[in-house]
């Protein structure tokens, strides 16, 4: 079956490995993964005050796209853009205002027909049709968990693996939690039922510093730092993450943490697409490895460690 | 719809008097304009308005100008009928006027307390006058219907306030039943370990109580108990109670504790909120009223002399008897208390505090447990996960309490005292500990309460910081709490052996389906209503329910028993009564009109209506009508009518209102 | 030193302002600092997130636009979660950011990132701070 | 502006005790409600509504208890099924029945009343003016008035 699916700009350009391994884990559970025609950056923020309301074009006009092509759901990966398309699509369900002058804004837009590739400008507007889902919530409710159980053909054999949600996939509470706010289990469940063990540990819905990598890099440091090494004390191999931002802060960063933390030594960090993709028999050359700073190629063995299941 | 206008025959003299209710009403409704504007409303012999109507000299004026003028009805346009209806009946009947021909016209918190433009306020204050006028001139004189009282009350709930509440009802003199569910009386407070704020021990001041209650002569106490149902009214309850089956006849036990010793089956033990086991057949803790032993079926192997029987077997007395069925007990009685208490919030709401996860993290009543002499550590302060002494706790208060996001909006009230005398507690039990408490604003309002807060400050330098926990996780064997201390500015982490949350008080566990069985009123938290917050605080809305204790609402000991004490009060007064007035604006039928299809009978609740089957009529059992009213509504020829609020007076109300 | 409090025009159309653009309501919050508590970047900041709510209530406009809390806040939303009142404390900081605009220059602009970064650099993380901290 | 005229009936122990609340808070809502206080929302006969339509109310309320909460057992159940059974029969009579509307609002909700007191205003002005006493559709039902 086809399925929308939104990349965000990341992951065609530095995080090519969420994407690849996306595909090519989908594709084994029969979900062929169909791109909006003409899809644009989200925004990666979803712009927090009344009057930023041309921050919502962007995200809108993407899902009007999705409409246009049929489709009735799209799935992220991502976690900004996730949060982004969500709240949007939210903002143009509740608030009438915002509904108004989004569809103001998009109106003389230029519609791309996917067959002949025709352009018009006759929009319809757009009222939040589409729903937004993340990957691992279609994973949960769509395929569903024993559907994914049944097709792995690899087994990690309990590899104790620690599952980073980060800010952006629950939060805001009111608006974007799919699982329960403070003591979720999505991702865990989903570990498990690709075989692996899942690490509970409380660092796992603390920030790993966002966007201040950029501006205040020590402050993104130690955070990265500290969720790394609450995974560890509590016995993760590996930690998985949903966000290429995640991602950087906490493979790339590595080097810094060790440099400033003399106490911690490395903790490979895995794209939770790696994980499931390899469980159903993806290639390792497909899953994108070579993107990693701390090598994490070695988890994915056919014969893994002497790691067994309790 | 045809029912005769009996008050058609002579025009009546209405007086109609607007109430300024100082500026309340006047700065909003122009009440000059309505009494002049209602002077010649057809009816209307007199209208007039004045500062206060519920003043002495405004009600002298009512009762003057009643005599006066001959008036025989009158409209009081003033504040909620609630308030002031009963006053301005009584100066009617002073003058000599029967108190049914008397309107109160709701001016006030209906219309001037709820608009700002003084021109609609007013316009509306007329059409609510003018229906009232309508309605006036149709009322008849009624008198009240008399019934008996039956002089018995029933206690629901054997706690600290039913006990109270029983005790003194039965000292005035009349027979009380007091059901409680559980195997024992005592209920929260028993399982307490000192009280704030003098510290003596709440078993201590309990027992004594429990046992005189136990003792009175005329209390009749049911333990393991549940109320099925209520039928009846004030007065004249009729109450079914279902006896829960203990499989230990109570009269037999002995208390030689043997059929404990054998039974195989261990159970988390309520009494210590699960801290400690019991077996499936126990006794809830040493002093426990009824002193019988209990056989929990539930977790029982099957109350099969096949598939265990160990217990019968062992014992001598042959108290416990497997084939003990639940039957059901009719009372009646006059008076019904609600005591029914409360249960702390659930931890598991509070994810981000780890409650669920980690043993270290426990409730205020689990700490309480942990600082008894009874408790599962003898009074030692020893932590739940490996039986240490904690060097440091963290005490965090409000949680889920005044959080009208997500928990309960509400302030729980006893929390920060009773989080001073833990952290006093432990501080004397481990003088080398450190006992830090996250506060939000600490209230100790009562007497002798900010004293005793200061106490805990000064002189067991218990640290308090202000500010609340957003975290609670654990790293080794230390729960790492993180919180902020807002006068500072700084925010802070602390390494804590044991943390204690003061969950939020909520209503107790499953109440709900009794407090429906009773069809007495709630707020929206599951707390029993007040029928006045000021004034009626300890009546439900419900007439012949009282309220005592928690179930009320949060409440330390002493007002709890202060409750309970003004609940037997007010049954005496109602006991003290020789008869009962019941109101008379019920739905009788027009023999005439009637054609007896019994649809009214299917529509009344109480079985007040019959068919008489020689006259093919409907008859009213005046006592048990309620006047609801369903009937007169579903009644197709106009037989069955509300008195004073016939068909023809909603439709002359309407009239009025909708008009003009 | 002594702040003068003050109540005339300016400091309700400040407050005002920030509840327009926030959508928030500033005078539910009773200062429980549980914000502050679980904030990760308070330890960076020189005014706490409770602070700086605080000054909005009082409209303490200057103490609030010169604070450099507004430009380490990650939006994580981990006082939203957290807020027993249910104000969204990032949306806050977001008006007070969005007020301090054409005030002054970027608080952080395309021109603090060398190219050797911007090479490493997710896009995403660009985007964003751009959104959050530039003009 | 048009302003509507809304005929509310309201339980005295819910409803009404509601409206009392919402009074005593000071929660300001549109004047356009007349309330009339009825014992239960059970008293409220299908023929006063119409009657209250012909009259020249715009809309009609009814307030009761929460189900499971009426003061007489069972009273707001009646109401509901009557007014169920009564929805098509006021199409059928050229009434939109969008301008009959039943809540149940518990003495705690005075904030709740208040709201639903604007909102349903508003819903009624949106509707327009009924004109049902112009129209005359329904027939005298007080002979002697």
């Amino acid at each position: 079956m086809k399925l929308h699916y939104y990349p965000g700009c990341t992951l065609k350009q530095k995080t090519t490995a969420l994407d690849i391994s996306t595909r090519e884990a989908m594709r084994r559970l029969d979900v062929e993964l169909v791109e909006p025609e003409g899809w644009t950056c989200c925004g990666a923020e979803y712009p927090l005050t009344e009057e930023k309301i041309v921050g919502l074009a962007a995200p809108i006009r993407t899902l009007r796209q999705v409409r246009e092509e049929g489709g009735d759901v799209v799935v992220t990966t991502c976690s900004f853009c996730y949060s982004v398309l969500k709240r949007a699509n939210k903002a143009i369900q509740d608030d009438p205002l915002k509904h108004k002058r989004v569809n103001a804004y998009l109106r003389d837009d230029i519609q791309i027909d996917p067959l002949t590739k025709e352009r018009t400008t006759d929009f319809a507007d757009y009222n939040g049709e589409v729903k937004v889902l993340h990957l691992l919530e279609y994973l949960r409710d769509t395929v569903g968990y024993p559907k994914i159980r049944e097709r792995i053909t690899r087994d990690f054999r309990g590899l104790p693996v620690a599952a980073y949600y980060g800010c952006r996939l629950l939060r805001p509470q009111k608006e974007m939690a799919f699982d329960e706010p403070d003591s979720p289990h999505v991702f865990e469940d989903f570990l498990e039922a690709v075989g692996c063990a899942a690490v509970d540990y409380p660092f796992k819905q603390e920030c790993c510093g966002s966007y201040l990598s950029v501006s205040l890099p020590d402050a993104a440091t130690e955070a990265s730092y500290r969720v790394l090494r609450s995974a560890k004390m509590n016995g993760a191999k590996a930690i998985t993450v949903t966000c290429p931002l995640c991602f950087y802060n906490m493979d790339h960063r590595q080097e810094a943490i060790k440099a400033a933390y003399l106490d911690f030594s490395g903790l490979p960090v895995l794209f939770f697409t790696q994980i499931l993709a390899w469980a159903l028999g993806v290639d390792k050359e497909l899953l994108g490895l070579g993107e990693h700073t701390v090598p994490a190629a070695a988890l994915f063995s056919e014969r893994p460690s002497t790691e067994v299941r309790s | 719809m045809t029912a005769p206008l009996s008050a058609k025959n002579k025009e009546k003299r209405i007086g109609l008097f607007v109430c300024h209710c100082g500026v309340n009403i006047s700065s909003v409704v122009d009440v000059e304009k309505v009494a002049q504007v209602l002077k010649d409303y057809p009816g209307v012999t007199f209208s007039t308005d004045y500062v206060y109507m519920c003043s002495d000299p405004g009600q002298q004026m009512i009762i003057d100008t009643i005599k006066e003028k001959h008036l025989d009805g009158i409209i009081v346009a003033a504040c909620s009928p609630t308030l002031h209806e009963k006053t301005f009946q009584e100066a009617a009947r002073l003058a000599g006027l029967n108190p049914y021909q008397i309107e109160i016209a709701n001016i006030r918190e209906q219309d001037s307390w709820v608009h700002t433009d003084k021109e609609k306020a007013t316009k509306k204050a007329i059409k609510i006058v003018k229906s009232h006028v309508a309605k006036a001139r149709q009322n008849e004189n009624l008198d009240p219907i008399k019934v008996d009282v039956t002089r018995r009350a029933l206690v629901i709930g054997g706690g600290v306030s039913g006990l109270q509440a029983a005790m003194d009802i039965a000292d005035h003199g009349y027979e009380v039943i007091l059901v409680e569910k559980n195997p024992s009386i005592g209920g929260k407070m028993i399982q307490l370990s000192e009280t704030f704020p003098t510290l003596d021990c709440s078993q201590c001041i309990l027992t004594p109580k429990m046992v005189e209650v136990s003792r009175h002569p005329r209390i009749k106490l049911l333990t393991y108990h549940e109320v099925e149902s209520v039928s009846g009214f004030v007065g004249n309850f009729k109450v079914r109670i279902r006896k829960k089956p203990r499989y230990v006849d109570e009269t037999l036990c002995n208390l030689c504790g043997e059929c404990e010793k054998v039974c195989p089956q261990i159970v988390p033990d309520e009494f210590n909120q699960g801290l400690s086991f019991r077996k499936a057949i126990y006794m809830p803790f040493p002093q426990a009223i009824p002193g019988t032993f209990t056989l929990d079926a539930e977790h029982c192997l099957g109350l099969n002399p096949v598939r265990c029987g160990k217990c019968k077997d062992v014992c001598d007395k042959k108290a416990i008897d497997y084939d003990m069925k639940e039957t059901i007990v009719e009372e009646e009685v006059g008076a019904i208390v609600v005591a029914t208490g409360f249960d702390l919030y659930t931890m598991q709401a509070l994810g981000e505090y780890g409650g669920e996860k980690y043993l270290d993290v426990v409730n205020g009543l689990e700490f309480e447990r942990i600082l008894s002499a009874s408790g599962p550590t003898g009074g030692e302060v020893r932590r739940p996960s490996d039986g240490k002494v904690p060097k440091s706790i963290v005490f965090v208060q409000c949680c889920g309490s005044r959080d009208t996001e997500k928990h309960m909006p509400y302030c729980s009230k006893i929390c920060c005292m009773y989080t001073a005398k833990h952290a006093m507690m432990y501080r004397h039990k481990v003088p080398d500990g450190q006992a830090i408490v996250f506060y939000i604003d600490v209230r100790a309002g009562g007497k002798s309460f900010d004293e005793f807060y200061m106490r805990a400050v000064e002189e067991d330098k218990v640290l308090y910081i202000r500010g609340k926990v957003s975290k609670i996780f654990k790293e080794g064997d230390k729960l790492i709490v993180w919180g902020v201390d807002t006068l500072t500015g700084k925010k802070v982490e602390v390494e804590a052996d044991m943390v204690v949350l003061a969950m939020a008080m909520v209503k107790a566990d499953g109440v709900q389906d009794l407090l429906k069985k009773l069809k007495i009123a709630t707020d929206i938290h599951g707390f029993l209503a007040e029928a006045h917050p000021k004034l009626r605080p300890v009546e439900s809305l419900n007439a012949g329910f009282y309220l005592a204790g928690c179930a009320h609402g949060p409440k330390d000991i002493p007002e709890t028993v202060a409750q309970a004490s003004a609940a037997a009060a007010k049954v005496g007064d109602l006991f003290a009564q020789k008869e009962l007035i019941h109101e008379p604006t019920v739905v009788p039928v027009n023999d005439e009109l009637c054609s007896g299809c019994g649809i009214c009978i299917t529509m009344c609740p109480y079985s007040a209506r019959t068919l008489d089957p020689e006259r093919g009529v409907v008859v009213v059992n005046e006592i048990l009508c309620e006047g609801c009213g369903a009937c007169a509504a579903a009644c197709p020829s106009g037989a069955a009518q509300q008195r004073n609020q016939t068909d023809n007076q909603i439709f002359s109300m309407l009239r009025a209102m909708l008009r003009e | 030193m002594r702040v003068k409090l003050k109540s005339g025009p300016d400091q309700r159309k400040f407050i005002a302002r920030i509840e327009e653009l926030s959508g928030e309501n500033v005078f539910a919050c009773y200062q429980c600092g549980r914000c502050s508590a679980g904030c990760p970047m308070a330890s960076e900041m020189d005014l706490l997130p409770n602070q700086i709510i605080r000054l909005v209530q009082m409209g303490l406009e200057e103490e609030v636009l010169r604070s450099k809390t507004l430009f380490l806040c990650a939006s994580c939303f981990t006082c939203e979660s957290r807020c027993p009142k249910g104000i969204d404390m990032a949306r806050v900081m977001e008006a007070v950011r969005h007020i301090l605009d054409p005030k002054g220059k970027d608080a952080f602009g395309p021109g603090e990132i060398s190219p050797e970064l911007a090479k490493e650099l997710p896009q995403q993380v660009m985007v964003s701070i751009f959104r959050k901290f530039a003009k | 502006m048009f302003e509507p005229q809304i005929m509310c009936f309201l339980c005295k122990w819910c409803t009404s005790s509601a409206a009392d609340a919402a009074g005593t808070s000071r929660l300001h809502h549109t004047p356009n409600n007349i309330n009339m206080r009825v014992m239960c929302s059970s008293r409220v006969d299908p023929q006063h509504i119409l009657y209250a339509f012909k009259e020249g109310a715009d809309g009609v309320f009814l307030g009761g208890c929460h189900p499971g909460d009426c003061h007489y057992v069972e009273g707001n159940y009646k109401t509901l099924r009557r007014i169920t059974l009564f929805k098509p029969m006021l199409r059928d009579l050229g009434i939109d029945p969008k301008r009959l509307r039943l809540e149940w609002i518990s003495a705690a909700e005075g904030k709740r009343y208040a709201e639903t007191m604007t909102e349903f205003t508003e819903q009624i002005r949106a509707l327009g003016p009924l004109h049902l006493n112009e129209k005359a559709l329904v027939q005298e039902v007080v002979k002697d008035e």
